[in-house]
């Protein structure tokens, strides 16, 4: 076992001082940093400022290499449907009902409670926002869509657990989530442009990944257990 | 209105969103029938693209209309010469066969597993077609993203996880790698195309360092996928725990894709004539041929000895590319579609076996496959085939490749017949054991029993699952007689030359034909029985001559190389830090 | 000088890729994995980065300004996506592993080959 | 000024990264991860990525370290009610 531990660490130093001189040498081919040749960066510019889209980066994303976005947001729903699989009640496991577990974070702060119920309403704003204006400012679809999907789970944080459940029906997110990102393959190969359109449905679909895939590994931490 | 090469990959992902979406509502036919629906259309719009780019020339397609001015675009292309489309054709008709093995009787949570199925299908066929460096990372990102999933499927199985943990950890480090590598070369060239990177790098006077660093990094992530030696350990762990209808897409196709994008970035980005590139592909290549044959030949578990003998095939497709040239290239095609039907057809045996008895076993089976007739055949025919067979896809791409070989190339042949007898030989060891009960039982211990992958043990001869089987090997010893090999020649210096041309200027694609050396020689056909001989020799060797002395002298030898493949992550990990390391030198000195 | 932020890549790369291969817990595998995806981020912003000028965005600036490569930033977005999704898949594997190998020290595995 | 900010950022990212590499127990991993997270938006603003930077930020800093505790806590309670 030793000798297997020894030649896995000679292999990883050899390996390691290796990769650092040869790409150390790619490097240095590389013009400076900060310079000024970006090819491809200035004409996306000039296409997305014709577009008529302020925020550049979403122009490429949604319009330009609207098919690397696609690609993307089927990750994601790959993912989720990933979390279904894998974290699946299996066999002899079997699942706790949402109501034994009352009490979320051990000891949660009565402060920290008080807290959390105001901040849902508003961080789900802040999420509306930010897909709102991803054409005009930075943000966007995934980004608001991370942040809408984080506020659901703010409910965990005020040791609610069953108002987490109910407000988290899975069927409804799932079929969200996928009606999204039908949407999101039809206007990235056939209407690319539409960045408004683009960014409200990547938020739909971002935000309804994430509450599952989240929504998964909770019942993984909560529920399921192998009864005695 | 979508061209046929969108909607090619627009009509999987769409149907995959609405089996997601409302699968758990569905009664399982529908499920079935859409998956099959949605594969077939694919299949026939593929088949016309393909049926266009022969007689046409390559069609490219920009997403989103950004067509080149004068030779620069902001957009992503399409380009579907007829190599990638025909590879995308494989990557449907896999998926056909995959699904009919699966109608019915595979177990399924809602409607994931063909969910998965067809965005696998539908990244696949976006990463075959796409001429986009970064592109292709997304959607090699997206198929593997797919594979681990589908690969831990069977989540209350801890070989299962554990194979899906291994495979997640070291293609994912690989993807990043290469991600590193588009960077750099993003750094140097500012573009993103390969036809556009291409260019800029002829225009600077061709590749230095740098770009050598770079595009070895970009290579090396394409050839984890494609399991090269020492970037192989993921595939034996993972294969051997996927279900039986994702073996056939996993061994037959995505794989091969990793060569396929190794080739593709080798001519787009280098030219495809560098001669420090040539002799690190083929180090790489024989290494491969190779290790995977022994390896084949030690395993008693079916669906990891199959796993091994992709290993020791792709090996000889990665030395096609070494080769430069378009007959090797044809070559490399007729033995990757060849190899395709014939991997395809004995995973679905094993499958067979493995539905029935709960075990694939090799010491746990022998014998008991008697009375499973249609099955006994896949394993004989297909054993026959894996070792080079004519008139099979893998004896014509072998004669090709080795035909296309220059002087000093002796090597080839001698590693060619090695691997055809090693791979060959371990499935007919199987073939003798299973179904002929041959030799004596084999010491040692018991084999680990598995769950089977359907609600009940299969019947004696479930022909649902068997006829994809069957039609997959007819395709794979057949290909030979049914593809035109002028045409495939064709196809192959249409990959090699003008590509850049083609996308970003619309210059018309077409090659010259050209023709093929004459087949039916008879030096080629000894080539084939010469193979053939050899699996021959060591079925017969493996199964009746356990005392033969060099066997039992070498046995420390063998379980060394059982150690070495540990199932470690961190030493999978290691070895890949190390493989990258030597590749890139290869490549720059 | 100049080289020096792309080789910050390059050291958290291979800080990532020492962290997997001496790790004894697949979780901490799974968060080395990530940090050493990292990398990629920083080598595409770097790459992308223009001495002086500002964010690729002209809502509150005119156009005609220097702009950083917005290309590299759209790279860079989906990557940061594909990085948290790999991460939960690669997570849930981990934790399947756990419980039915009942540990998640990658030396007490056993070997899959046989 | 620029200049000195955009040092200190990368510096910060590099040493956060070791951090986080050599931080062997999962559940403070996942904490020194979200710092890290942090890291890493402040260097993507003063490279001039808002949108990568509020990516990373809810992704880096708020998701990926949950999942990380929620998987680590999957893990203890399985182990807790199976033994090792």
């Amino acid at each position: 076992m030793n000798a297997v531990r020894g030649l896995r660490l000679c292999l990883l130093a050899a390996g390691s001082l290796g990769f650092a001189v040869l790409f150390t040498l790619a490097v240095l081919d590389l013009p400076p940093f900060g310079g000024n040749f970006h090819p491809y960066g200035d004409r996306a510019v000039r296409a997305s400022l014709l577009r008529g889209t302020p925020n550049t980066v979403s122009s490429v994303n949604f319009d330009q290499r609207s098919l690397d976005t696609l690609g993307e947001e089927l990750i994601l729903v790959a993912s989720a449907l990933g979390a279904v699989v894998l974290l699946r009640a299996v066999r002899r496991e079997e699942e706790d009902e949402p109501a034994r577990h009352h009490l979320g974070p051990a000891d949660v702060f009565d402060a920290l409670r008080v807290t959390g119920y105001p901040l849902l309403p508003v961080t789900v704003l802040v999420g509306v926002y930010i897909v709102a204006h991803g054409q005009l400012s930075p943000g966007g679809g995934f980004q608001g869509g991370v942040v809408l999907g984080t506020a659901l789970h703010l409910l965990y944080l005020t040791g609610d657990y069953p108002a987490l459940a109910r407000i988290r029906p899975v069927p409804l997110f799932e079929v969200g989530e996928t009606a999204a990102a039908a949407v999101f393959v039809v206007l990235a190969l056939a209407f690319a442009g539409q960045v408004i359109a683009s960014n409200v449905a990547v938020g739909v679909e971002v935000g309804c990944a994430f509450v599952l895939v989240l929504a998964k590994f909770f019942e993984q931490a909560l529920l399921i257990r192998v009864p005695a | 209105m979508l061209s046929p090469v969108e909607l090619a990959i627009a009509v999987p992902f769409l149907a995959a969103m609405v089996l997601a979406g409302a699968g758990r509502w569905l009664p399982r036919v529908v499920v079935d029938a859409v998956a099959m629906g949605a594969t077939l259309a694919v299949t026939g719009l593929l088949g016309a693209v393909l049926w266009e780019a022969v007689r046409y020339g390559t069609v490219v397609v920009w997403v989103g209309g950004w067509r080149p001015h004068g030779g620069v675009s902001t957009g992503i292309p399409l380009v579907a010469d007829p190599f990638a489309t025909a590879l995308a054709l494989v990557v449907a008709v896999l998926t056909v066969a995959a699904l009919l093995f699966s109608w019915r009787y595979f177990t399924e949570v809602q409607a994931v597993f063909h969910t998965l199925m067809l965005l696998f299908l539908g990244a696949m066929c976006a990463f075959a077609l796409t001429g986009d460096l970064f592109d292709a990372f997304v959607f090699f990102e997206l198929m593997s993203a797919v594979a681990y999933v589908l690969t831990g499927y069977r989540a209350d199985e801890a070989r299962s996880v554990h194979g899906g943990l291994n495979f997640g950890v070291v293609n994912s480090l690989a993807a990043y790698l290469s991600l590193t590598g588009i960077a750099l070369l993003y750094g140097r060239t500012g573009e993103l195309g390969f036809a556009a990177v291409g260019e800029q790098i002829r225009a600077a006077g061709g590749p230095d360092t740098g770009v050598r660093v770079a595009f070895a990094l970009v290579c090396t992530g394409f050839l984890v996928k494609a399991a090269a030696v020492p970037f192989h350990f993921w595939l034996a762990d993972a294969h051997a725990v996927a279900p039986t209808p994702v073996c056939v897409l996993f061994s037959g196709i995505m794989v091969e894709l990793g060569v396929y994008a190794v080739a593709r970035t080798y001519w787009t980005v280098l030219g495809g004539a560098e001669e420090t590139t040539a002799r690190a592909l083929a180090v790489f290549g024989g290494t491969t041929m190779l290790l995977g044959g022994v390896m084949c030949l030690l395993q008693r578990h079916i669906k990891r000895l199959l796993a091994y003998s992709t290993v020791s095939h792709v090996g000889l497709l990665v030395t096609c590319v070494a080769l430069a040239r378009a007959d090797a290239l044809a070559g490399g095609a007729f033995y990757l579609i060849g190899h395709a039907g014939v991997k395809g057809a004995l995973f679905v045996g094993a499958g067979a076996l493995l539905n029935r008895f709960e075990t694939v076993d090799e010491h746990e089976l022998r014998g008991r496959g008697r009375d499973m007739r249609v099955t006994s055949c896949l394993f004989l025919l297909g054993g026959l085939a894996l070792a080079g067979l004519p008139p099979g896809g893998m004896w014509l791409g072998k004669v090709l490749a080795e035909h296309a070989a220059p002087h000093g190339w002796w090597w080839l042949t001698v590693l060619g017949v090695l691997a055809s007898g090693l791979t060959g030989g371990a499935v007919l060891r199987v073939w003798l054991r299973v179904f002929r009960g041959a030799g004596r039982r084999p010491a040692g211990q018991a084999g680990e029993r598995e769950a089977g992958e359907t609600a009940a043990p299969t019947p004696r001869v479930p022909w649902l699952m068997l006829a994809p089987g069957l039609l997959l090997l007819a395709g794979g010893l057949l290909v030979a007689v049914l593809l035109s090999g002028p045409e495939v020649l064709r196809g192959a210096r249409t990959f090699t030359t003008g590509y850049a041309g083609t996308v970003l200027h619309g210059r018309p694609s077409l090659a010259h034909a050209g023709r093929l050396p004459e087949l039916w020689t008879a030096s080629a056909l000894v080539k084939g029985l010469a193979g053939v001989t050899a699996a021959l020799a060591v079925a017969a060797l493996a199964v009746w001559g356990r005392r033969v002395p060099p066997a039992a002298r070498a046995r420390p030898v063998w379980s060394a190389l059982h150690t070495l493949h540990s199932g470690h992550v961190g030493d999978y990990v290691a070895w890949l830090l190390a493989g990258i390391v030597l590749f890139t030198l290869l490549v720059i000195v | 000088m100049a080289w020096a932020a792309y080789l910050v890549a390059g050291w958290i790369l291979l800080a990532g890729i020492y962290g997997i291969v001496t790790s004894r817990n697949l979780v901490h595998v799974v968060v080395c994995l990530s940090v050493a995806q990292s990398a990629t981020y920083l080598l595409l912003l770097s790459v992308g980065f223009r001495q002086g000028a500002t964010a690729p965005v002209f809502s509150d600036i005119r156009p005609g300004r220097r702009v950083v490569d917005p290309v590299v930033q759209a790279m860079t977005l989906t990557d940061v996506v594909v990085g948290a999704t790999v991460t939960a898949l690669l997570l849930a594997l981990a934790v399947q592993v756990a419980k039915r190998r009942g540990t998640v020290d990658p030396d007490a595995l056993r070997t899959l080959e046989r | 000024m620029g200049e000195v900010l955009l040092v200190a950022a990368f510096a910060l990212t590099a040493l956060m990264a070791t951090a986080v590499v050599l931080t062997r127990d999962p559940v403070r991993q996942a904490i020194v991860l979200s710092g890290y997270g942090l890291s890493l938006g402040v260097l993507f603003v003063t490279l001039q990525a808002p949108d990568v930077a509020m990516a990373q930020l809810a992704v880096g800093t708020v998701m990926v370290p949950l999942m990380v505790m929620l998987a680590v806590a999957a893990i203890r309670r399985h182990q807790r009610k199976d033994g090792p």
